[in-house]
């Protein structure tokens, strides 16, 4: 069986998906596909409940409910961390009394969970830079915009760019910033850049909505458009193909959370799940831009368009080695 | 009797000029050249106008924070006012209007009032304000989950993008509208006996109140009028950035504190003038870019600015200890 | 005569619970709807783990209650909660080991915190924008030391503090004690004086600046020694999990009765203060509420148990 | 009577920026005398104590301690030579309790701790010594203004003093407690401590004090013994001519007909009160301390919640709610503690005088300068504020801040004065101004509502004066029965039922 599984706990079964912050529309979209997952279950007869806790992005405050989770005696916590390193001790606690524990998102530094699922951080950093160093013809001034100091998702996917950047000694790094994954900052930053770099050639953005930020930074100062980065926000890729631009962009699926209550259920029933399941990260290109946007209606304005899923799918990621 | 001229002292020019505004305008003015000679591509026009727009936001945020804190309170829940309208804007679709002028003025009147239900707690539940705003943010944080993401269909708003966007005759439009609001604020804290009764408040509530001045009626408005100017300045954030998120607001609070704080209001009450809040909007946001255009760590660059406020502070935020 | 005189002590302990009786009577309702609702919260591991989650807020709000006692405030509590925490995890595990490395988080907190007290007083900058320029400092640092989370605690130094015995709870009692000795002490003592009436008591001869400053560093004390508990209970350091403490700390001071003006309120209402806001969050998870209604049921509770004693207070007839 | 000098400052000179407020002062303190220290408003007796306690350092000059020469005496130095000093403001801590208030700055201590039992011994002593029976484990914020003002007299006599300096110690205490204090004060200065008394009450310097001192504007204008001297004469080397009398001239002017008229009053401490007030008369309020003469006044203003069975003002019947409905009725308040509840400090005079009109002016109304000048100007002139109006509040000493507090009021002619103390530490001949304005706002049809902790005051200007005791309105004696001794034993008279000790 996997992880912390002791094969004790008989279906229906409560699923307590322990949220570090429910307010972003990044989260209220997985919050989506949680509860549709979670409908999905209910009519097999394999759950019961969905128990939600939201820790105002407090790491403490997340601690405390994952402690209340473990004192209901839930069957299953699906976890977005609110910091790498806080509810190892925790969760170690809730693996201990036979909790199934699915991280997915933030993941925290414990192999005391059942299983941890998420993109890989660093190829995200590498291929991202792999892909803008290729735009760029192998050289040029760039800047590096990244996610908030201080977190690991933001901190590795700056560490997997860095032997790629390392290894083009044309590609010169004017500066970075590290701001919140949003719009107005990343604007802000980079149009002052923009006004202190006169050549800029390629802009690294590392997740969120920075590349939107950037993208207006640059219209708005009448600049030209650079080969640029970024993630699957629906206001990015608009850009992206109302401005014909020269880009990439991957993400982080919204779906991990509907995969993490799946995976949930499946282990509890006895199946065996990978103590990682390594998402392959979705590339937007060019070439399927417009596929994505087709879909663009049915997500938030502020929203991010996840690629489809199925359980066909999650079946196939629980499968890999 | 005796002649007024004994009886008030002029006000001399050195005063004004020793006067803690001036000594924010100077210390933005040494800030741009001393940035200009460092850092290629700073002093340009486009660049401080550019500042200037960053400035006007904050700024708008900031004639609600000045007349909150002159009149003795603080608001910290501007962040989230700003958020809301920034959010809400698009979400008023049944207010059809191809100017987008009936949605933003919907929202306006939504932020004033979520202000005048800040001022209702603090005047009369007597909820400390600090709490009372901190609860409102909160509140509101609530408000966000059940709107955001409500798939806002953004509907252009043409008048926020045009107040947003265009640079009629070389200025933006939003300084434009900054300007138009320092001026109705100025001349509301100055003088207008509403603007007497906040310096009043803030000095000595309980004087102010065996005074016969209304506390209530003046704190609501305060508080509505901090509100009004939080959702201003959102709807001018949607303006700039073609569209709202969540957190769109959150940088917004600190940075109205720090640049009432820098134009030598008191925190404490009492004391102040918008004249100063104006430059101290404009050193922060100045502060904030050069910081940025350095190529420092995380921390380091947490550690710089922080020093810098300090001693900014040194210089504009003396405050004599009193009680 | 002895009798009564020795009694002073006690008595004036008593006055001072005037006006909390009724945040005491909500705490006490909080809890025994928490043991309705968790039985099992009566057990050794239920109070252990439950104190251990409160521990750290209890400290900060006591770290920002000795300040608005003193008529400062502090916005740094939650940087130098962080800092405290990624010292611990970076020197615990090092060669100084864990006393060693324990007393220098609290040397650097109480450093801090004398530091921005020296600024406050001595050079006569308003608290809320030093503290404000501090955090940014002290935060700065905490990214310095540990860019990620990371770093370690020895296991045997968790599972002593935050493991299944209810230490955490012992320690509580063990710094209210403290507290108490200190206010027993005349500079303890002069801090209300220092907060309320600085002219008077400056006058007075009571040693204001001195016990303004003393604030500022048993306040960063605390706010270390917060974060070395964290840093225990979860293994490892963070450089920005403090962050919430900030404003958690101040709500707790508010909602214990302590005042913003100086010299009012008392540390065991800052105590039942944060107290209410721990079991908050527990008691809304066991009463199964959506985020949307614990976000809200919280802004409303805060501002309903401010504002009732204020109520309460303008009815009561001045005596 | 020893006459050794314990104290002596020699040419001492002081100026707050540029404005010389003490000029070549020299003073002797000696043990076994009291000593008073007269003078106008803003003379400069509260700065040349700060200067002998060591709250302020003078510019120049030297001050002998024992026959030991300092520049300037630090307070540490004035603790240890047992200088103790009763301040003009109060230096309470309102959440301690009244023990630990009494011994904040000098806590007996064992082992580093207080030690409590020792203080509770002390303070109960000190505390008798000047009639203050209260539980020492009090709040002293619970206390009203004149006890709290007997708790800073305690302070001072906990620390044991030689030297003991006392800045209008009486200004909110009545008779009967200012009797008691004057009692200590000769018991301590048959013990041999040296007494500097500061007070604008003339006839308790007479009754006290052996030698005097005046200064005006800064300047020692008399230095001698008081033998001989009468009340006249002390006007006289005050304020450098020949004085009037204190008190007005007037023929009583009372309409039957009354303009306030209350029945089963409620209001803080008060209990079931029923009065009238009438207009052209000066209604007086008196009592001990704290009975609550201030919560009537207060509840008469809406300015706490109060009840009562019956109520009509100015024709408006009910209680006014809040205190603008109240200004709307007439009715002004002007209050005791000024810098508490009477002015913004920080703010200049003219600003200060303003702010009712603030209140009253529709919100955004553009306020001009030139009047609001020329006002500011007639309302200093008319209670004979000197000089710039636009310095700071703070700055002005206590007597022409209360003259600030009461002027504000004067541009709305309110028909009903509510004053509340208004005299408390003011000189005599600003207390001769207000008198004659009490009388002449009484004479042109305006009731006045004075409450007095100076009994003199209320026997010479008021109509009738209402005692009260323990909340309730126990005498309401009329202008034939008016003496300090009937005013006195309504006071204390424990006829009433179920009053407090
Ligand atoms: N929330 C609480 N629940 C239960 N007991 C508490 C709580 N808070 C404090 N106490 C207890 O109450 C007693 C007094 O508390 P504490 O000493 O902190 O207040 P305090 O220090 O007297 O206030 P002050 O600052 O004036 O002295 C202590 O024994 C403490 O353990
Ligand atoms: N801190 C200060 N700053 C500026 N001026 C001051 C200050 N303190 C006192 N003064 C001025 O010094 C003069 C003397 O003030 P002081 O308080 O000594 O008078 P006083 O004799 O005690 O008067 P009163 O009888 O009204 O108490 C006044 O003119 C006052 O305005
Ligand atoms: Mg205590
Ligand atoms: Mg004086």
């Amino acid at each position: 069986a996997a992880n912390c599984i002791k094969g004790d706990r008989k279906p229906p079964y409560t699923i307590g998906w322990a949220n570090i912050y429910s307010v972003p529309t990044w989260m209220k979209e997985t919050q989506g596909t949680i509860e549709k997952e979670v409908d999905a279950l209910k009519a097999k007869g394999l759950v019961s409940k969905l128990v939600v806790t939201d820790a105002q992005g407090d790491a403490n405050t997340q601690i405390q409910q994952i402690q209340s989770m473990i004192d209901a005696n839930v069957d299953a916590i699906i976890l977005i961390a609110g910091s790498s390193s806080a509810p190892a001790r925790v969760l170690a606690a809730a693996c201990a009394k036979g909790i199934a524990i699915m991280n997915f998102d933030s993941l925290v530094d414990t192999d005391q969970v059942t299983a941890k699922i998420n993109t890989d951080s660093a190829q995200w950093g590498a291929q991202a830079a792999t892909w803008l160093i290729d735009a760029m013809g192998g050289k040029g001034n760039i800047i590096v915009l990244n996610g908030p100091a201080g977190v690991s998702v933001s901190d590795d996917r700056r560490k997997g760019a860095t032997p790629v950047l390392a290894a083009h000694p044309d590609i010169k790094i004017l500066t970075e910033t590290n701001t919140a994954y949003n719009v107005a900052p990343a604007q802000e930053a980079v149009t002052n850049l923009l006004f202190a770099n006169q050549q800029i050639d390629g802009i690294l953005s590392l997740g969120g909505a920075l590349s939107a930020g950037a993208i207006n930074a640059l219209d708005k100062e009448g600049r030209p458009m650079v080969p640029i980065t970024g993630e699957n926000a629906r206001q990015f890729l608009e850009m992206w193909k109302s401005k014909n631009l020269k880009a990439w962009a991957t993400m982080q699926p919204n779906w991990l959370g509907a995969f993490a209550t799946y995976a949930a259920v499946q282990a509890l029933q006895g199946k065996d799940v990978p103590a990682f399941v390594k998402i392959p990260l979705p590339v937007i290109s060019n070439a399927n831009v417009g596929e994505y946007l087709a879909k663009a209606g049915d997500f938030p304005a502020d929203g991010y368009i996840y690629s489809p899923y199925s359980d066909g799918l999650f079946d196939q990621l629980l499968a890999q080695k | 009797m005796t002649s007024p001229t004994e009886r008030f002292a002029a006000a001399r020019w050195q005063a004004v000029l020793r006067s803690r505004p001036m000594l924010t305008v100077a210390m933005v003015a040494l800030a741009w050249i001393g940035a200009s000679f460092f850092q290629p591509g700073f002093g340009g026009w486009r660049h401080l106008r550019y500042l200037l727009e960053l400035a006007a936001i904050v700024g708008l945020v900031s004639i609600g924070q000045t007349l909150v804190v002159v009149a003795g309170g603080i608001d910290l829940s501007v962040g989230a006012i700003v958020t809301v309208s920034a959010i809400g804007v698009p979400l008023v679709t049944w207010l059809a209007d191809p100017t987008g002028t009936a949605p933003a003025l919907f929202i306006l009147l939504c932020a004033t009032l979520i202000g005048a239900l800040n001022g209702l707690g603090i005047a009369l539940l007597r909820v400390h304000p600090m709490i009372m705003t901190l609860a409102m943010a909160t509140f509101l944080q609530g408000v966000l989950i059940l709107i955001a993401g409500g798939s806002a269909i953004s509907a252009q708003n043409a008048v926020l993008s045009w107040l947003g966007n265009a640079r009629p005759g070389g200025i933006s439009a939003s300084v434009l509208l900054w300007l138009l609001a320092s001026a109705i604020a100025l001349w509301l804290l100055h003088k207008t006996p509403f603007g007497a009764r906040l310096f009043a408040l803030g000095t000595n509530p309980l004087a102010t109140s065996l005074s016969g001045i209304g506390v209530r009626s003046t704190t609501i408005a305060v508080y509505a009028i901090s509100g009004f100017t939080a959702g201003l300045a959102g709807a001018l954030v949607l303006g700039v950035n073609g569209q709202g998120y969540v957190g769109i607001g959150d940088s917004y609070l600190l940075a109205s504190i720090a640049s009432v704080v820098l134009g030598g209001t008191s925190i404490l009450g009492g004391r102040g003038t918008y004249a100063g809040t104006i430059p101290g909007a404009i050193l922060l946001v100045t502060i904030t870019a050069l910081i940025t255009m350095l190529n420092a760590s995380a921390g380091w660059r947490n550690i710089l600015f922080g020093t810098l406020i300090m001693a900014l502070l040194l210089l504009s935020g003396r405050e004599r200890q009193r009680r | 005569m002895t009798t009564s005189t020795s009694l002073l002590y006690w008595r004036i302990q008593n006055v001072r619970n005037r006006g909390l009786w009724w945040l005491f009577a909500v705490v006490a309702a909080f809890i025994a709807l928490y043991v309705y609702l968790f039985p099992g919260l009566l057990s050794t591991g239920g109070i252990s783990k439950f104190s251990q989650n409160w521990f750290p807020l209890a400290l900060v709000s006591m770290a920002q209650a000795v300040l608005m006692l003193a008529g400062g405030i502090s916005l740094s509590i939650g940087a130098t909660v962080s800092l405290g925490g990624v010292i611990a995890a970076t020197l615990l595990a090092g060669p100084l080991g864990v006393a060693g490395g324990s007393a220098v988080v609290l040397l650097v907190g109480a450093a801090t915190g004398l530091a921005s007290g020296w600024i406050v007083v001595r050079l006569g900058l308003p608290a809320i924008v030093v503290t404000l320029a501090a955090s940014f400092i002290i935060a700065g640092w905490a990214l310095l030391i540990m860019p990620r989370p990371g770093g370690a605690v020895p296991a045997w130094f968790s599972d002593l503090l935050a493991g299944n015995t209810p230490v955490a709870l012992g320690l509580l009692v063990l710094v209210v004690l403290l507290w108490k000795l200190y206010l027993a002490t005349p500079l303890g003592l002069s801090l209300y004086a220092a907060g309320e009436n600085p002219v008077g008591a400056y006058r007075s001869g009571a040693p204001v600046d001195l016990s303004r400053i003393a604030a500022y560093g048993l306040s960063g004390l605390l706010c270390a020694a917060a974060g070395l508990f964290v840093a225990a209970q979860t293994g490892a350091g963070d450089p920005v999990i403090g962050n919430a403490f900030t404003l958690n700390s101040i709500a707790a001071a508010v909602l214990g009765g302590v005042g913003f003006l100086g010299g009012r309120g008392t540390m065991r209402g800052a105590l039942a203060g944060s107290l209410l806001l721990s079991i908050m969050i527990s008691v809304m998870f066991f009463l199964g509420l959506p985020p949307v209604a614990q976000y809200v049921a919280q802004g409303l509770i805060i501002v309903v148990a401010v504002a009732l004693p204020e109520i309460a207070a303008m009815r009561r007839p001045r005596t | 009577m020893t006459q050794d000098a314990i104290v002596a400052a020699r040419s001492i000179s002081r100026s707050f920026f540029s404005n010389r407020v003490l000029n070549d002062v020299s003073i002797t303190l000696r043990a076994g005398t009291i000593h008073a220290l007269l003078g106008e408003n803003g003379a400069g007796k509260s700065t040349l104590i700060g200067i002998l306690s060591g709250a302020l350092a003078p510019d120049a000059g030297d001050i002998d301690i024992d026959g030991v020469r300092h520049a300037a005496v630090r307070p540490a130095i004035a603790r240890a030579a047992g200088i103790a000093v009763v301040q003009q403001e109060l230096s309470l801590t309102s959440q301690l309790s009244i023990a630990e208030n009494v011994g904040m700055g000098a806590l007996p201590r064992r082992l580093g701790l207080i030690d409590y039992s020792a203080l509770m011994r002390r303070a109960h002593e000190v505390c008798a010594l000047v009639g203050l029976e209260q539980d020492l484990a009090r709040p002293v914020g619970d206390l009203p203004l004149g006890q709290q003002q007997l708790v800073e007299i305690a302070k001072a006599l906990f620390r044991k003093p030689r030297v003991l300096i006392l800045d209008e110690p009486t200004s909110s205490l009545s008779a009967h407690e200012a009797a008691n204090l004057m009692a200590v004060l000769r018991r301590l200065r048959d013990a041999g401590t040296a007494v500097l008394y500061i007070s604008h009450r003339l006839n308790e310097v007479l009754a006290l004090c052996e030698w005097v001192t005046v200064l005006k504007d800064g300047v020692v204008t008399a230095d001698r013994s008081l033998g001989g001297v009468d009340a006249q004469g002390l006007v006289r080397l005050m304020v450098g001519r020949e004085p009037g009398d204190l008190f007005p001239r007037w023929t009583p002017s009372a309409e039957p007909a009354p303009i306030i008229a209350v029945e089963g009053l409620s209001a803080g401490m008060v209990r079931d009160v029923a009065m009238t007030i009438r207009r052209g008369e000066v209604l007086g309020v008196g009592g001990l301390v704290g009975q609550g003469q201030e919560d009537l006044l207060l509840g008469l203003y809406g300015a706490i919640p109060a009840v009562a069975g019956r109520a009509e003002f100015n024709g408006v019947v009910g209680l006014p709610r809040s205190v603008p409905q109240a200004n709307a009725r007439g009715l002004a308040y002007v209050p005791a503690d000024r810098k508490r509840e009477g002015l913004h400090l920080i703010h200049s005079i003219a600003w200060n005088l303003m702010i009712p009109s603030f209140g009253r002016a529709p919100s955004l109304a553009m306020r001009r300068t030139a009047s609001e000048r020329e006002r500011a100007i007639a309302l200093a002139d008319r209670l004979g504020i000197k000089g710039d109006l636009t310095r700071e509040v703070q700055a002005l000493s206590g007597g022409n801040q209360q003259k600030v507090a009461l002027a504000k009021w004067l541009p709305s002619d309110p028909p009903v004065l509510l004053l509340n103390d208004p005299t408390r530490g003011v000189d005599v001949d600003t207390k001769r101004e207000i008198y004659a304005l009490l009388r002449r706002f009484a004479a042109e049809g305006r009731a006045v509502v004075l409450l007095s902790s100076d009994t003199p005051e209320l026997v010479n200007l008021c109509d009738r004066v209402a005692v009260m005791r323990a909340g309730r309105l126990v005498r309401v004696l009329e202008r034939t029965e008016l003496s300090e001794e009937a005013i006195v034993s309504a006071a204390m008279e424990s006829a009433v039922p179920g009053a407090a000790a």
